[in-house]
């Protein structure tokens, strides 16, 4: 797989567009985890939710 | 599965928990199919080489007008049935669509340089597409403007379908505009006649990246859920019984 | 130590607000300004604040640290909570800590203080109004200030945080400090009323 | 000091929360900046020697159209009056909240120059010229603005009033911002010179933004 002149072009592009889905990927497992601690910090601390809660107050 | 039983956060919660490995794998195996019959693919007599742009530029700029699909329909939902897990997904979708949008507009302009010598032409497509990601961008800032998320959602779910109705405006001015100011000179990209050389790994990227697209938003719309957890969890919190640190020290959480 | 002012003339808007005005009070004792609406109480308590300039007169605190002018050796309580929504409560107190200066208090008393200690990390967005309140008095005890210049200070509280509030003060008042509060309902500690209004 | 130090690094958390409004400016810069093309072409010679003058604007309004909430939100939540009581001067309080309205929607202003300069062809030189003049420009327009922010305060209303108040007095600032940036990409003019006034300019500023915003947030609250 020869590239020719403008191979510098290619794999950059390629490049940012792996590091740019990478850091959404990373952001968004970074929030899960984030969110799921303090959940689990406020469960700790005592706050329960009301037993069944309706889709309307997620 | 009926819709009403993805319309609960949590049964949403659970399955999103199911789906999003196999879905996960899927993204990995068509991207890696995709990604392998691009590098097969045979030079353009053209443009050479940066052909091999086209296939990550034009996913991402279809996946730029796509996702905006997405949010419409989402803003309909949060309009027409005022439901909460539409405002979930329009805001969820919201950051990665900008990312892909950035991703189109960077992949244009690097496929852009051998073509036309400078990074940036003020072509009728990459400008179309900057524009969408300004809007973009202005959505985002509408988010994070307005504290109370059910607010935020009813205002950017207006934004988002004036959006949807403009950009066709927008596009068909800037076309107008464009070859007001220069004659057909600039190479068109990605034309219609594509070759089916082409046309196999193309698609093939297409679908993965739509697939990574509903994979990603999938997962930030669960954190996006957990988050408004959080967020009602700590108001039950502050409101909780003031005296509590007078009435029992056992009842103190260990913050303080 | 004495706070007190002479002759004191308010004029806002071309209105006279109030004129000829004295009042003191001593270490340990508080001052209730009370009258109708629009009688001066609250412009009273920002001349004392330095935040409005008087017509006429002065205010001194005798005994009090001489490097330093009235203002800056009161705190002030007004309408408004001075609380950012965007902070968590402990942010929102430790700056305050941070930027009135002065000898600091442990923040998790103060907040335990004012019964919010179960609420530090959260936003202030998130409080009540009568939680809000209590943020801001928290304020009142993050530093040590000899002077506490009030306006309505019990008027968003509940019946169990206006008995806090009392004992609050209580404390300030047994430490030989100085209260000075503008109200319409009893404070619910001793003390000598400033009637504006009619006088005038 | 650790009271100054307290209030840069609450004003910029503000900022850069929820609700907070520093980004926005850049959002609006780049707006403005490809506004501009709409309106002269797409002709990137023309651009290119247009580019300077368009990126000091877009800047230019971008960090006084930020400025609006300066004090009129602390004035509205009642910390202004705590601030004014303080022990911590006036002078300094309020060229604090300016360094740190610089931080939180100036400097971004700057970070983003390269890219915009790209849309506009700039060269590597020119980009380097305006983010440099903007950098030493910038701090000149927050201070000077203060002024308009703080008398915003005393009127009870902001928006296009602070903007009619506050834009006469960025004048000078634009005229050496823009001359430097031109005079380090075509010349005649050395770089110096003009570079030379608008750092003079910038610190002038320091002095006199400050003074004038304490002294009429003092007169103004009431």
């Amino acid at each position: 797989m020869a590239l020719g002149p403008y191979a510098s072009f290619i794999v950059t592009s390629y490049a940012l567009v792996a590091a740019v889905v990478l850091l959404l990927i990373v952001w968004i497992f970074a929030d899960y985890r984030r969110q799921q601690a303090r959940l689990s910090e406020l469960e700790a601390s005592g706050v329960t939710r009301r037993s069944r809660r309706t889709a309307a107050d997620i | 599965m009926p819709l009403i039983d993805l319309a609960n956060p949590s049964r949403f919660l659970a399955l999103t928990g199911r789906i999003l490995p196999w879905l996960a794998g899927a993204t990995a195996i068509l991207l890696a199919i995709g990604l392998y019959q691009s590098a097969l693919a045979p030079d353009d007599y053209q443009q050479g080489a940066t052909v091999k742009i086209m296939f990550i530029h034009v996913p991402n700029a279809w996946l730029s007008m796509f996702v905006w699909g997405v949010m419409s329909l989402a803003a309909l939902g949060t309009l027409v049935w005022r439901h909460p897990l539409a405002d979930v997904a329009a805001k969820a979708a919201a950051p990665i669509g900008a990312a892909f949008t950035f991703l189109a507009l960077v992949t244009g302009s690097l496929w852009g340089r051998p073509m036309w010598g400078t990074y940036w032409e003020w072509d009728a497509r990459l400008t179309s597409v900057l524009i969408l990601f300004l809007m973009y961008l202005s959505l985002m800032a509408l988010w994070r403007a307005v504290e109370d998320p059910s607010r935020a959602a009813r205002a950017a779910a207006i934004l988002t379908l004036v959006g949807a109705i403009n950009i066709p405006i927008i596009k068909f001015s800037v076309d107008w505009w464009n070859t007001l100011h220069q004659p057909a000179s600039v190479i068109r990209m990605g034309g219609p006649t594509l070759d089916k050389s082409f046309l196999w790994p193309l698609l093939v990227m297409a679908i993965a990246f739509s697939l990574l697209f509903i994979t990603l938003h999938l997962a930030a719309m669960r954190n996006e859920i957990l988050r408004r957890r959080v967020r009602s969890l700590q108001m039950m919190q502050a409101s909780r019984t003031v005296f509590s640190s007078e009435q029992s020290a056992s009842t103190k959480m260990g913050t303080a | 130590m004495r706070l007190s002012g002479q002759q004191l003339r308010c004029v806002r808007g071309g209105r006279e607000v109030f004129s000829g005005l004295d009042f003191a009070a001593s270490a340990g004792e508080a001052l209730a300004i009370v009258g109708p609406n629009g009688s001066g109480k609250t412009s009273l308590l920002r001349v004392i604040a330095g935040l409005l300039v008087p017509a006429d007169g002065t205010i001194a605190l005798d005994g009090g640290d001489a490097e330093l002018s009235v203002p800056e050796q009161a705190h002030y309580l007004g309408h408004r909570d001075a609380l950012k929504p965007a902070l968590s409560v402990a942010e929102n107190l430790s700056f305050w800590r941070e930027f009135l200066g002065g000898e600091p208090e442990d923040s998790a008393k103060c907040l335990s203080a004012v019964a919010l200690d179960h609420a530090t990390h959260l936003p202030a967005a998130f409080l009540s109004a009568g939680q809000r309140r209590r943020l801001s008095i928290a304020r009142l005890l993050t530093v040590r200030r000899p002077v506490w210049l009030l306006d309505e200070p019990t008027s968003a509280l509940d019946t169990a945080g206006q008995a806090l509030f009392v004992g609050l003060m209580q404390g300030h008042l047994a430490r030989g400090g100085i209260i000075v509060a503008a109200t319409h309902l009893p404070l619910g500690i001793e003390a000598r009323e400033l009637r504006m209004g009619g006088a005038a | 000091m650790t009271a100054l130090a307290a209030l840069i690094r609450r004003d910029i958390r503000i900022a850069l929360r929820v609700g907070g409004g520093a980004l926005i400016g850049v959002l609006f810069f780049l707006t403005v900046t490809v506004l501009m093309p709409f309106a002269v072409g797409p002709d990137l010679a023309l651009l290119s020697r247009l580019g300077p003058a368009i990126l000091w604007l877009g800047a230019l309004l971008a960090s006084l159209l930020t400025l609006d909430r300066l004090f009129t939100a602390d004035h509205e939540d009642g910390s202004l009056d705590l601030i004014v009581m303080s022990r911590t001067p006036l002078e300094l309080a309020c060229a604090a909240k300016a360094l740190a309205h610089w931080l939180a929607a100036g400097l971004p202003l700057i970070i983003a120059t390269p890219v915009l300069g790209l849309l506009l062809n700039l060269d590597g030189t020119a980009t380097l010229a305006v983010a440099v003049t903007l950098l030493t420009g910038t701090p000149a327009l927050t201070f000077t603005g203060m002024i308009g922010a703080a008398l915003a305060v005393t009127m009870h209303r902001g928006g296009l009033l602070l903007a009619v108040l506050v834009l006469p007095l960025s004048i000078p600032v634009l005229i050496f911002g823009v001359a430097a940036s031109q005079a380090a990409i075509v010349g005649p003019m050395s770089f110096g010179t003009p570079f030379s006034i608008l750092c003079a300019l910038s610190l002038v500023s320091f002095v006199i933004g400050p003074f004038a915003a304490a002294a009429s947030l003092r007169h103004g609250l009431d």
